[in-house]
Parts: C-alpha cells; structure tokens; sequence
C-alpha cells in the first residue's frame, strides 16, 4: 500500500505559489502538460520562473497571461510554427529575464539539483558568450590536470510539471511504448514537488503488469490528475499528435493585443475546467482528429 | 538501392535538391548523424547518403529515433512521424548527451544559425548589444550551445545567404566556431570546429590557419561578386578559378522529390 | 491486515525474531526503504513493518523493484524472486542512486559490517594495517561508502555481537560513522550519521555529544556485563536501570514465521 | 541498414588483449557474462584489469586462472554462497591490487569516461578512508561557495563485456521485460570496445516491434554473438536463475588448489567451446532446471 496521490486539477495546481519556479516538461510542439498551465493561469498566479529544455505553446500562453517573469531553458520554439512571440516580446521588453543553457549545461543544473550535488561539469558551452552573462557558469580547472570544465550550479525548481499517460491513485506513473518525453530523465528527480497529469487513472495492477514502463515511483509524487487530452494541443504519441490549427490559430492571434486577448478568453481563462476547454476547442471530433495523427 | 552511381545531372534541378545533395555527400558509411527541429535539408541529406552512397550511415531522428522508417519527411522534425518504426528509441537525459558527449559517435553536426560571423561562429541568442535587453530574442542556442564546444565537425546550413544572416561578427556566441579565429579555438582546448556552410549560393569552408571562412565552390550559374554583395564581411580573393558545386543526379533529384519528401517539406525552409 | 495491535508478547520468540521486529519498529509509514545482499533481517523487518504499523512503508527491494509481492523471503535478497510481481523496476545507474542521492527520500538504511567500532564507523574493506596489502581482503564497501556520507540515518544491524566485530577502531573506515567522534562528523560537511546498532545481545545507540556507542537496551536474559565483554572497547556504564528491548508479540512472530519467512532464511545470519 | 556485427564466441573474445582493462556486467550472482569470461581464460588472457560494480563468479574464475592483475570496483561477493576465495587469496598474495570506490564513484568515474569529462563528482565517500589510498579520488572546493565534493577521475575501460537477451545481426541489443541489469546504464557507454553475448540473435524487426525496449544501438557495439545460456551459472532472468549446485560446487573446491584445478579443466578450460560448456555441465537437465526458477 502506498499513500493517496490523486487530487484534482484545481488542488494540483494550487501546490504551485506566486513566485515559485515551475520545471514545465516540454519540446517544441510535444509532451507539454497543457492542461495544468491552463489551470495556473486561470487561477492568476504570477511572477513564477519556468525551467524548460525547449518550451513552446505553454511558455507563450504564460507570457500572454503575465504568469511569469524568467526563464531558465535551452530554447523557446514552436519549430513549424515559429518563435513565441508574446515570450519574445516581453523579453524583448524586460519583463522576462532569460538564464539560457546549452543542453547539457540545463541537464547539468537539473542533476546536480537531483543528487544534492553543488554542482556538475560540462565541457559544452565552452567559448561562448553564454559562460560570461550567467553567474550559474564558471570555468573551473580539472583536479587531476586535464581539460577545465564549466561547473553548472545546482538547480532545485520548487515544482515539476509532467504529463504521462497512466498512473494509479498511489501516483506510480506509466508510459505506454513510444520515445520517452525528454524531460523526463530529470526535472521530476530535482523538483521539490512533483505535479503528474495523466490521460488515464488505472488499477496497480495495469502498471505491476508492466513493471519496467513504469517511469516515477508514487513516493516521487506529490499529486496526480487525470486529465485525458491534458497535453492538447500539443502532442502526446502514441494517444494523439500535436493539434496544427490550433497552433496556426494561436500564431495568428499572438502578434495582436487584442487578438490575444480574444484567444486566451476563448480557450484559457474563459473555460471553467479542462472538461470544457475539450468542449471549447471542438470536443471529440477536434479531438478525433489529433488521435488520427498516424494517418496522417 | 536506386542505380544512382550511374544517374547522370539532372536538369531541373532546384536550389534546396543542390544543397541537399551537397551536405548529403559529406556524410559517409559508419557515421552516425543526428537532427534538430525545422531541419529539413539535413534530414533529406541524411536520407538520400542512406539510399545512394552510404547505406550503412546511422540516422538518429529528432535524436530521438534510431534508424526510422517514416513515410516521407513530415511537417516537423521533431515528432513521431519522423522516427515512425525506430528500432531504438534514445532517452534525452541519460543516452542522447551521453552519446554526443562520449566523442567516438555523432562526429558530425549540421548546424542552422540566425547568424554566423567569418569565423564560424553562430548566434542562435540575440540580436542586439545588450544580452539582458536585446533587441531580438532568438530561440536559444538548445544543443547548439553544445555542439560548438565538444569536438563536432559542424556543417551550417543557410538557405537564405543575406547579409543579414551572414556577419562579421556575430553579436553573441551561442555557439563556439574558431572564435576570434587562428588558433583561438584550439587555445580553448576545443577540438572539432566548424568544416563547412553550404547556402543557396555558394559551398565555403575556412582556410587552414586564419579560419576565415572563404568559398570551395559557387552553385552554377552564381558569381563571386554575388556571393560577396549576399555577404556581410569581406570574402578572401579566390586564388584562381572557383570550382562548381556539383548538380544533383536524375537519380537524386527523383528520390528527393518521389521518396524523400514528395511534400516539398524542404522548401519551407527557402525564402524567409 | 492482522490484528497485531491486540497480539500479547510471544514465548517462544527467538533471536532473529526479536531483532527482526525492533528494526521494524524503526520504519513509519511514509519512509521508503532499501535493501542490499544478504540482508534477510532488514528484508524481514520492513516487510513486517508493513504488515503491521507501517502499512505505507515504501519497500525498494534490492535497491530494484519497487513494492514487490514475493512469495517469501528467497535465498538471495539481490535476485529477482525478491522483487517478483514489483510496480517499478528503478534502474541502478540513472534512477535509483538520484533517488538516494538527493536527500528527500530513502532517508533511512541498513547497514551490515564485519566490523563496527565505538563512533559508529564501519568496515567492509580489509582487515590488517595496510591497504594495499591486507591480513583479510573483505567483500568491499560497495554502497555503503555512499551511504555513511550522504545523510542516511544508519541502523547497523549484527547477528553476532563479538569484540571481533565491535571493535574499537575499524582497521579502516569504508563506511563513514562519526569518524573520530564528538564534532568531526559534522565538521566533515555531513549530515544524518549512526542512529542504532541491534545485535543479538542488545541496542545500542550513540551519546549526543560524544557519539561514543552506548547501550540503550539490553534483550531478555542478556546482562551488561556480557554485553561488554562480547564487546571490543569499553562500553560507558549505564546510569540507571537499563531498559529491556520489547519482545515480539505472538502475531509478529506468526507473521515472520508463517507469511515472511517460512523457509528460515533469517537464520542464515546468525551463528557465524 | 547497418555494419555486420555478428561473430563468434573465439573472435569476439579476440578483441580482448593481455593488459586490457575489461567492465564486467556483473552483480554478485546476477547476469555476468560468463560464456565470454570463459572463452578469455581458454585463450590464456593475462595481466587483465577488472571493473565490476559488484563482481561474483567471473572475478574468482578470472582471479583462479591468473588472468587478473587488478580490479576496479565496489564489491567482489558471492551473497549468499560468500567471498570470493580465489579472488581474496590473490590480493591478499598481492597479486591483485584493488581500487575500491563505493557505488557513486564507480558511476561517477565511468560516467566521466563515458561523456569525455575529466572527472564527475560525488558526494559520497567523504570521512572514509578509501580516498586517502586513492589518486583517482580528490576532494573539490564547490566554486559556487557550497560543501565540497570527491572529484572522481574519468574512467575508460579498454572493453566492456555485456550479456543481454537479443540482439540483432548489427549488434542492437534489446531486453526482455525484467529488471534491467545494473552495469548497463553506463559501462558499455564507457568503454571503448564492447562485445555482447546474446541468448538469441533476432531479426531486426523483432527489435522494431518494441524499440523502447533496445537498450544499446548497434554503432555502440563492436561484436554481438549467439550465446545462450550465456550468464550461466549467474542468473538471466526472466529466462534462468543463478545454478546454486554450481556455485555449492565452486565454493567446495575454491579453498584447495588440486580442487581448483580439477574444477577449471572440468568446466572452464576443458571444454572446447561454449555448447561443450553446456554439455559439461549437464546439458538439457541442468539448464532446465535453473529455467524453473519461478516455481522454485
């Protein structure tokens, strides 16, 4: 037996405080745990951090929504869909202070955060500007005479926000066969506390019948939600790809005020639960359609 | 296997099949090679060495996939359909970097930068003076940053030769090329560096010891003094006549445009 | 769940069944515990923690399989019957020293040493006076070298109390306890540290100040003077009554014997 | 496609040279690579280093054969069949020089080696006296002004020795479900030439069908071979449980010299090859029964 993890998304999100710095599992156009950012900023939280390895869609909406004010991250990217304009703009502006990492150099912060390390080296970085602008960077010479590194400082997000696609009650989290979401590896093992959406609550008993896809142990977890489609409208394989007219539609509207202001009103902060942002974004048969990704 | 050894050039050719088939000659049997997002030509590249002259070269897609199957290259290069069928799927955290770190593996990189200076470095950062107030926040250097530093051979890839995107100096290193160039890089202790750029225009490499970056061969039909008005810095005088980048075979074009990317994918990546 | 809060004390209780059930009164619900090879005690006593009080007791069996139901206690405690019909599978390199590493959790562990002395330092290394060049090579500090140094609350557990194991000072520290006492643990920058030594005769602890190994209790039948002469340096005299260590009740002992550990491998431990 | 890895038991074990530093996937009782260990000693391999996170049997046999010189790791042990007496009578002789590293020192030399770092930190190890007797271990200011750490000097092995389930003929290797075996999350990432026996060479569609169960690429592998029963008598689950006649017998004998002797031409040196192993052993009887290790 194993202690009760399964809450709501109101009282998941509600662990996150103003302020706090909030690790968002994300790549791009994949994996993001949409429906939790959803539900941060329709509860107004604000001057929060975000940690990222590539952030896309949900960096943008919480820029939009004026949730954050930095960003510590390797990349801020749509890919197809193009660089997040509202994240751009306020940068641009000074409203967001960007601590930007190399991969390694971000995996680095992230493990040393992990294993109450003061820091972990890397030899990436090295002859880039990015050393000089960072105070979490130093050069630092090999003990034993070798090659100097760059030790990256420990970093220890208060919260990590994941999506997954299966988890009991006790918040042992499962994956179903597809490549594992990059952020995986690390940012729920250095966070403080764990916040896990998922598309499917099932019995232990789904996940002791496969024990080796059984990605975060329950004593990691601090909440577990279910939230199908919870990734939408980026993608989440082998359940459902990333949703391109919702993308086109948000870079339609993302240069414009007003426009941004419509959007956010019509599917974030207007919808009262994640049950109805499905409804306001077409329901199943929008929703049909990004589960038929493999046809495609 | 096509019968491409004996394909002879193709006619109608275009810019991005010729680039394509440039930087797909620089990857050879027993290299492993690797992509980014929005990397269409290097995905094509990697594809078209793989059904032409080296079979056996290793393609981890998006990083993520080991030796897929996709389709056709799809809208983005970073997501499921283009490691469809993968016989391995690499872990980030723990395989990928390790992998890429290790030295013997992923020896090559193809680069795409918002702006690379004479030297070969790339910016992927910001444009302006001040980093903590740029005039424009770029994506962020991702893997770049890494890349740069850890013995790759790198291979940029522009197909929009502009001045813009081709500098003096970059206003930020994002990612490490020959720096202030002669032996900077390698007083850093960094091995590798970058080996090539190959634009719409013209294929350049760097000279041996002042690693300025100078052109190997213009694409037919362009002249030196078009690459160097295209240029924001001054190129080096070519000694003697220029060679020209090879054309792409019947063959190769016809695997581009049927089996690699009957989309046309690759040419979103053309006229920006 | 079995109705072990009403189970009066057992009398025909043994040794092995005493020292099993005073470990398992040190794990509350909530604690996440591990286990090493040959740790049948350790493996008994969580799993009647968690039969009992402590229903919640994350069990990490071998350090591999998380919350498994094995049949009984197996020959190994480092094999897979162990962690049969488990939830997770944590991986050695990646998963599970983050997990012990980072401070939150695991937070308890078990250690068995050939040689413990007064401060609480243990050694699996060698026997003799050089390193290199040892009377007795021993099987080597494996996880336990981490474990002294990274905050874990140790419980030492020793199934056969003699001045060979309980030394004065350990020929040499592979496991870091209080080091040369007092203060210097501290001093060294590390937390957590001993917090019991259970042997077949007694409890020990360690005095706030000094960190000098003491007894805080003494089993049924056992008296301090056959503590301190199975035991390798000077024991400080109890001020007082010393206490008797609680004896397992009926259902304990029906729970060991009958569900845990039908085949006696508990025993294995004792008698060397 | 990919390069041709496939070979045998004789060439493969060929790549070894007298001196090499050799990993051993190895855990007291568990999942060694014993075909390929044995093949080394028929071969006559001399003057070998070992680096095992926990070594049992094939240390002894190695230590047995005078093939070892030295060791690298955190523990030589049997469990419950006890020390290795062979290995133990050796170092004790001098005859093997041992640098003993607890488990995160052990990870974080390979892991070093592995990613091209001159060293990886740990905090582990610190108060105890294994880094006095260490050069490969220093302590390490945190140049961010926290506690200090052991600077753990990069470790490449020569060649790492792995056993695993399947392979394909181009050395990708995958698992079966069970728990992953605890030397392969970084020893054959580390070393620079890796051999691998399998219990069965598959097609690669077998692999395709379940690619988040491939656990090495094949550009990481030098030589896969055809071994079944492979890690005999250590465990191979969920295929095989460790023999305990064998190792009962092996620890009878491993105090008395003429018994060692008598043992190693027995079942080592003796038969010509890995199936005449087999033969030696017990053949099919033998094998089906450390195959019923569930019901046992």
């Amino acid at each position: 037996m194993s202690a009760e993890k399964l809450t709501t998304l109101e009282d998941a999100a509600a662990l996150v405080r103003d302020g706090d710095t909030v690790a968002i599992q994300n790549m791009a156009t994949q994996a993001a745990p949409m429906a939790l950012v959803r539900e941060l900023i329709r509860q107004g939280r604000r001057e929060l951090g975000v940690v990222c390895l590539v952030g896309g869609i949900p960096v943008d909406w919480l820029a939009a929504a004026g949730a954050i004010n930095r960003l510590i991250g390797a990349a801020v990217s749509m890919e197809q869909f193009g660089l997040c304009q509202r994240y751009r703009k306020a940068v641009e502006a000074g409203a967001i202070r960007v601590e930007e990492l190399s991969e390694t150099a971000l995996n680095a912060r992230l493990g040393a955060g992990a294993r109450n390390l003061p820091f972990l080296p890397t030899r990436g970085l090295i002859g880039t500007d990015l050393i000089d602008v960072n105070d979490n960077l130093v050069m630092l010479d090999d003990p034993f005479g070798g090659p100097s590194v760059v030790a990256c400082k420990a970093l220890v997000p208060d919260v990590a926000l994941v999506h997954a696609h299966k988890a009991d009650r006790f918040g042992n989290i499962g994956y179903e066969p597809t490549a594992l979401w990059p952020d995986l590896g690390i940012m729920p093992k250095a966070a403080t506390t764990v916040i896990v959406t998922v598309e499917e609550i099932v019995d232990s008993e789904v996940l002791r019948a496969d024990p080796d896809r059984t990605v975060l142990p329950g004593f990691m977890v601090d909440a577990v939600v279910e939230a199908p489609f919870g990734a939408h409208p980026t993608s989440f394989y082998p359940r459902y790809g990333y949703d391109t007219a919702m993308h086109l539609e948000w870079i339609g509207s993302a240069r414009d005020d007003e426009a941004v202001a419509g959007f956010m009103e019509k599917y974030v902060t207007g919808p009262a639960d994640h049950a109805a942002y499905l409804e306001a974004v077409g329901g199943s048969e929008r929703l049909a359609a990004v589960e038929a990704w493999e046809a495609s | 296997m096509s019968d491409w050894q004996n394909s002879p050039p193709a006619e109608d050719w275009t810019i991005d099949e010729l680039m394509i088939a440039r930087l797909a000659a620089c990857f050879a049997d027993g290299d492993q090679a690797c992509n980014g997002m929005a990397s269409f030509v290097p995905v094509s590249a990697f594809w078209l060495a793989r059904l032409t002259h080296a079979p056996d070269l290793v393609w981890l897609a998006g990083a993520v996939g080991l030796e897929p199957r996709p389709d056709r290259v799809p809208a983005s290069t970073l997501e499921a359909p283009l490691w469809r069928d993968s016989i391995m799927y690499v872990e980030q955290y723990g395989d990928f970097w390790t992998i890429a770190l290790n030295g013997r593996w992923l020896t090559k990189f193809c680069v795409g930068s918002a702006q690379l200076d004479r030297y070969g470095n790339g910016n992927n950062s910001i444009i302006g003076a001040d980093y903590h107030a740029p005039r424009v926040r770029l994506p962020g250097t991702a893997g770049l940053g890494d890349m740069g530093s850890i013995g790759k051979a790198l291979y940029y890839w522009n197909p929009n030769h502009n001045p813009r995107s081709l500098v003096e100096q970059v206003d930020f290193i994002s990612c490490a090329g020959y720096l202030g160039g002669g032996t900077e890089r390698a007083d850093a202790g960094l091995e590798g560096g970058p080996e090539l750029v190959i634009t719409n225009l013209c294929v350049m490499d760097f000279h041996p010891e002042t690693r300025h970056m100078q052109v190997a061969s213009l694409h037919p039909g362009v002249t030196f003094e078009q690459v160097q008005e295209a240029t924001g810095f001054e190129l080096p005088t070519p000694e003697g006549q220029l060679s020209t980048t090879a054309i792409p075979t019947v063959e190769q074009v016809r695997l581009i445009r049927e089996v690699i990317d009957p989309d046309d994918m690759r040419r979103r990546e053309f006229g920006g």
